[in-house]
């Protein structure tokens, strides 16, 4: 049976495009870029190109601003914890939304653990940061305020200008979480008004182990990993060389063909959720127009997420996500899909779609079809 | 070396959840349990036809997740034919045993399915008690 | 000009069969380890034999043990500050040898600023641990010893069964970082009696992005990179497959080979050493026997290791490393020389040969010319 | 987009480190400079020939790195020929741009090198003032 793969959002393949550029690192261009042979200054070269390439994704002011780390995870950490600690002297609060990824709420609440001031702020039904709230919660002891480009279980893209001038009039810095927005739609930071940007290479079709936090020149970040001192003495470890030049490359892919891309994936996504939401008792959560351009978020009433997937997968060979209670390491629903309003069993039903390059228009049918009979004989078992 | 946890469900599961045993409600029910996961808070009905003190028809139905719906399965399967008070016997880790187990996260699930047959004896019981 | 790498200390190249194994991880098995499809438990199926494999060659008490992370400098914090901040209530004091990788020495600095009590202990001119002034230091409120099991600079291999006896009665946990030793001398959690050991992948000759945690059953330790929850809470992000099932691998291969690898470069740098030592006013720095088996390290006087480093790559493609001031980020000659008792003249004329799996005694005669030529060299034109 | 460090030592300099000019130390020379660089710790001994206060002959001796064999080189061809007055005015920066640019953290080399031709002429001018 074929793969229909609809979980980019959790993986993505590597581009293979990708994967010829960076595999030459493993093997052959293995040099240590600290190291002062040819072989050495070529990596370090490769390295500085690939800074270049991504801070060219997002439009930054100088490659030098650009650090890498080596997960969107860490790259999180490091804008929250490190810009806290580094600058607690200007204040020791932090905000962020409340439908942050963990990796931004649990940084945020180990800084409250250790004395912070951490609130955050609401959403609406369709996942839009609620600026009056930022307002009022922003003041100028507020260091760090912490609000994700688009999120990644409803797709929602927030109001990034809006929210940096709330920031900037009010506290101190913006940080962005732009993991799941990075490589599908057009960011800017100098435009957006942002002070710290975090991306990953696996959600531009790059290898894991490397991701990048653009940090604002003039903006204090102390390190919280610290060692030998690369990375300017912000993130210590010999470079991952192998990962970085992909995060690289696929920078440049992600840059070439965003806009045809974006385009493709918004017709597709467009025809998924036209059918889909033709099942009786269907919905989508997220916005319903300010959405990233592959992204589906649906939730079926009575039936539950987990099931679902496992049906899709056995019966269909088709991989989606859910934001249900059941499939969750802490056995809670997506505190995502909560904080739009939905009651436990509404996020029970959730399946979430997340499109990516290899997707194609021609599978709809047999996707939609799939998706129609796993909802009927999960409806069929129900005890609600 | 030991301590790999199960990764992901058995064959076993897996078949129960594809094919489920005794989806449903039986008509006219003798005795019905039904039981919310306190956990994750998923439902669980079942449903028990008893003559004799035997239970010969059973069904289930449930809001849970893969595991909810084949521990279900996999008790109407235990129980049907047993007698009420053999029955009551079938716990938790009969079920998960019957399976060949179920991920450490998943055991919750196991007793969803088991105290929803043992309130629908209790559901009986008391109706014959008081009837 | 035929390249002979003999920096296998900063990076080494990763074997081909580890790439052979990992590459399929990157664009065909690229599941994230956390989803419940197959393609997802396939991704923790392969993760866990990793655990498994990388538990086999330390022969840790259960895979369970092992906690992957991102780098040895990630390992190293997590162990230091994680073990550290968990236990604080135990204990607020720490101790490290002075011969330490940066990556030990800075988390424990930063334990000081945050109100630890951090003392080092120096060691002997072959670079061993003295063992009656760790004694002195370590007391029960000790709560993290770290000692290298074999020094990256010079080689030498440390007694740790008695560095785990003193420490065991007298304090808490013993971290060992393993990075240099791992995978090239047999090591043994158990026997040895450590409580957390630090090995990377790319020392194994694995990738680089993964190294891994040793953490004994019963030690508590503290995330440092609190998110998702991944690791067993210990260290969250998606898991980097590629790096982790490379570094199984390589862990494997490291394994099974090792005693014939060691027979092999033990053998080759007997005889380097040999030769080198002919040259006038030429010296090893470490210890005599008790040094890793394809590791070599010299001193020359009068002449400079970054001079001697250029001179090989430029004029021969020979890389080798070198601890002077020179080519140090901080101008500083290497920690390690100066705390075996070397002056700042002679720790300049350091030069650091690490063999590797590559390594063939047939290019010996060429390498002794090579270095011997360059130190005549650089001889004419020094100024001391 | 600017603000790229560069990378290891440029061609020229790279030159000058495998083939130095004028290595060595002039005999009987008329005056001597040795600095030692606060850095690193480096040693730089430039040794010049004077005639009618033209620096006819120029050595160096260096216990350094790359950058500081290569610096001196290019200051002893930089002084060779010019006059005291002229000599003096080479500055550190004259000898990086000469050599087409020195990596941030090698800067410091530069200045060996010129201090060492600046305290040569000194010597070279007190002998004359004394003798
Ligand atoms: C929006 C968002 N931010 C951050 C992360 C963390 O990424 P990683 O797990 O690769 O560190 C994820 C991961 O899925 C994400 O979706
Ligand atoms: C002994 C030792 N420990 C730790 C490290 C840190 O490793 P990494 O830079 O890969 O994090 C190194 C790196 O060279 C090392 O040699
Ligand atoms: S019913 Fe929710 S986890 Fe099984
Ligand atoms: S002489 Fe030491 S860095 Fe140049």
């Amino acid at each position: 049976m074929k793969q229909i793969y609809l979980d980019h959002a959790s993986a993505s393949p590597v581009d293979p495009r990708v994967v010829a550029f960076a595999v030459p690192f493993l093997s052959e261009d293995y040099g240590n870029p600290s190291t002062l042979y040819v072989k050495g200054l070529d990596a370090r070269r490769a390295l500085e190109s690939a800074r270049g390439k991504v801070a060219s994704l997002i439009n930054a002011e100088s490659p030098a601003t650009i650090i890498f780390t080596g997960s969107a995870t860490e790259s999180n950490n490091l804008a929250i914890r490190g810009t806290a600690l580094r600058n607690r002297q200007a204040g020791q609060k932090v905000v962020s939304s409340v439908i942050e990824h963990i990796s931004v709420l649990n940084p945020m609440k180990e800084l409250q653990k250790s004395g912070y001031h951490y609130e955050t702020v609401p959403v609406d039904a369709s996942g839009i940061v609620d600026l009056e709230t930022l307002a009022d919660r922003v003041t100028k002891e507020t260091v760090v305020t912490s609000i994700n480009y688009a999120n990644d279980e409803i797709g929602t893209i927030e109001p990034i200008r809006e929210i940096s001038e709330i920031v900037h009039e009010r506290g101190q810095y913006l940080h962005v979480n732009a993991t799941a927005a990075a490589g599908k739609i057009s960011i800017d930071v100098q435009k957006d008004g942002v002070d710290l940007l975090t991306l990953s290479s696996n959600d531009l079709a790059g290898p894991r182990g490397a991701a990048a936090l653009y940090i604002r020149r003039g903006v204090k970040v102390q390190t919280i990993l610290p060692g030998g001192g690369q990375e300017n003495g912000i993130r210590s470890g010999t470079e991952n060389l192998f990962a970085i030049a992909g995060m690289g490359e696929a920078a440049v892919i992600a840059g070439e063909e965003m806009a045809a891309e974006r385009e493709r994936l918004q017709q597709i996504a467009s025809l998924y959720r036209q059918e889909i939401l033709t099942i009786p008792d269907s919905y989508l959560t997220g916005h319903p127009t300010e959405r990233l351009p592959g992204h589906l978020s649906f939730r079926f009433s009575r039936i539950e997420g987990e099931s679902i997937l496992l049906n899709l997968d056995t019966a269909y060979n088709i991989q989606v996500a859910t934001g249900s209670a059941c499939s969750s390491r802490t056995l809670e629903p997506s505190h995502v899909l909560l904080a739009i309003g939905l009651k436990h069993e509404e996020a029970h039903g959730s399946m979430i779609m997340t499109l990516g390059r290899s997707t194609l228009g021609e599978d709809i049918p047999y996707v939609v079809d799939a998706v129609k009979k796993t909802v009927d004989r999960l409806r069929e078992i129900t005890a609600m | 070396m030991e301590d790999v946890p199960q990764i992901g469900y058995t064959e076993k599961v897996m078949d129960h959840f594809m094919h489920p045993r005794n989806v449903g409600a039986v008509a006219d029910p003798d005795g019905v349990g039904q039981v919310g996961n306190p956990v994750c808070g998923d439902l669980m009905e079942v449903s028990i036809k008893v003559e004799k003190d035997v239970i010969t028809d059973i069904k289930f139905k449930t809001f849970g997740c893969g595991s909810a719906i084949a521990t279900a399965s996999m008790v109407t399967e235990l129980a049907k034919g047993k007698t009420l008070d053999e029955a009551e016997k079938i716990s938790r880790q009969d079920v998960a045993d019957e399976l060949d187990g179920l991920p450490p996260r998943k055991m919750h699930c196991s007793n969803l399915a088991a105290d929803a047959l043992h309130k629908a004896i209790e559901d009986y019981r008391k109706k014959t008690e008081t009837g």
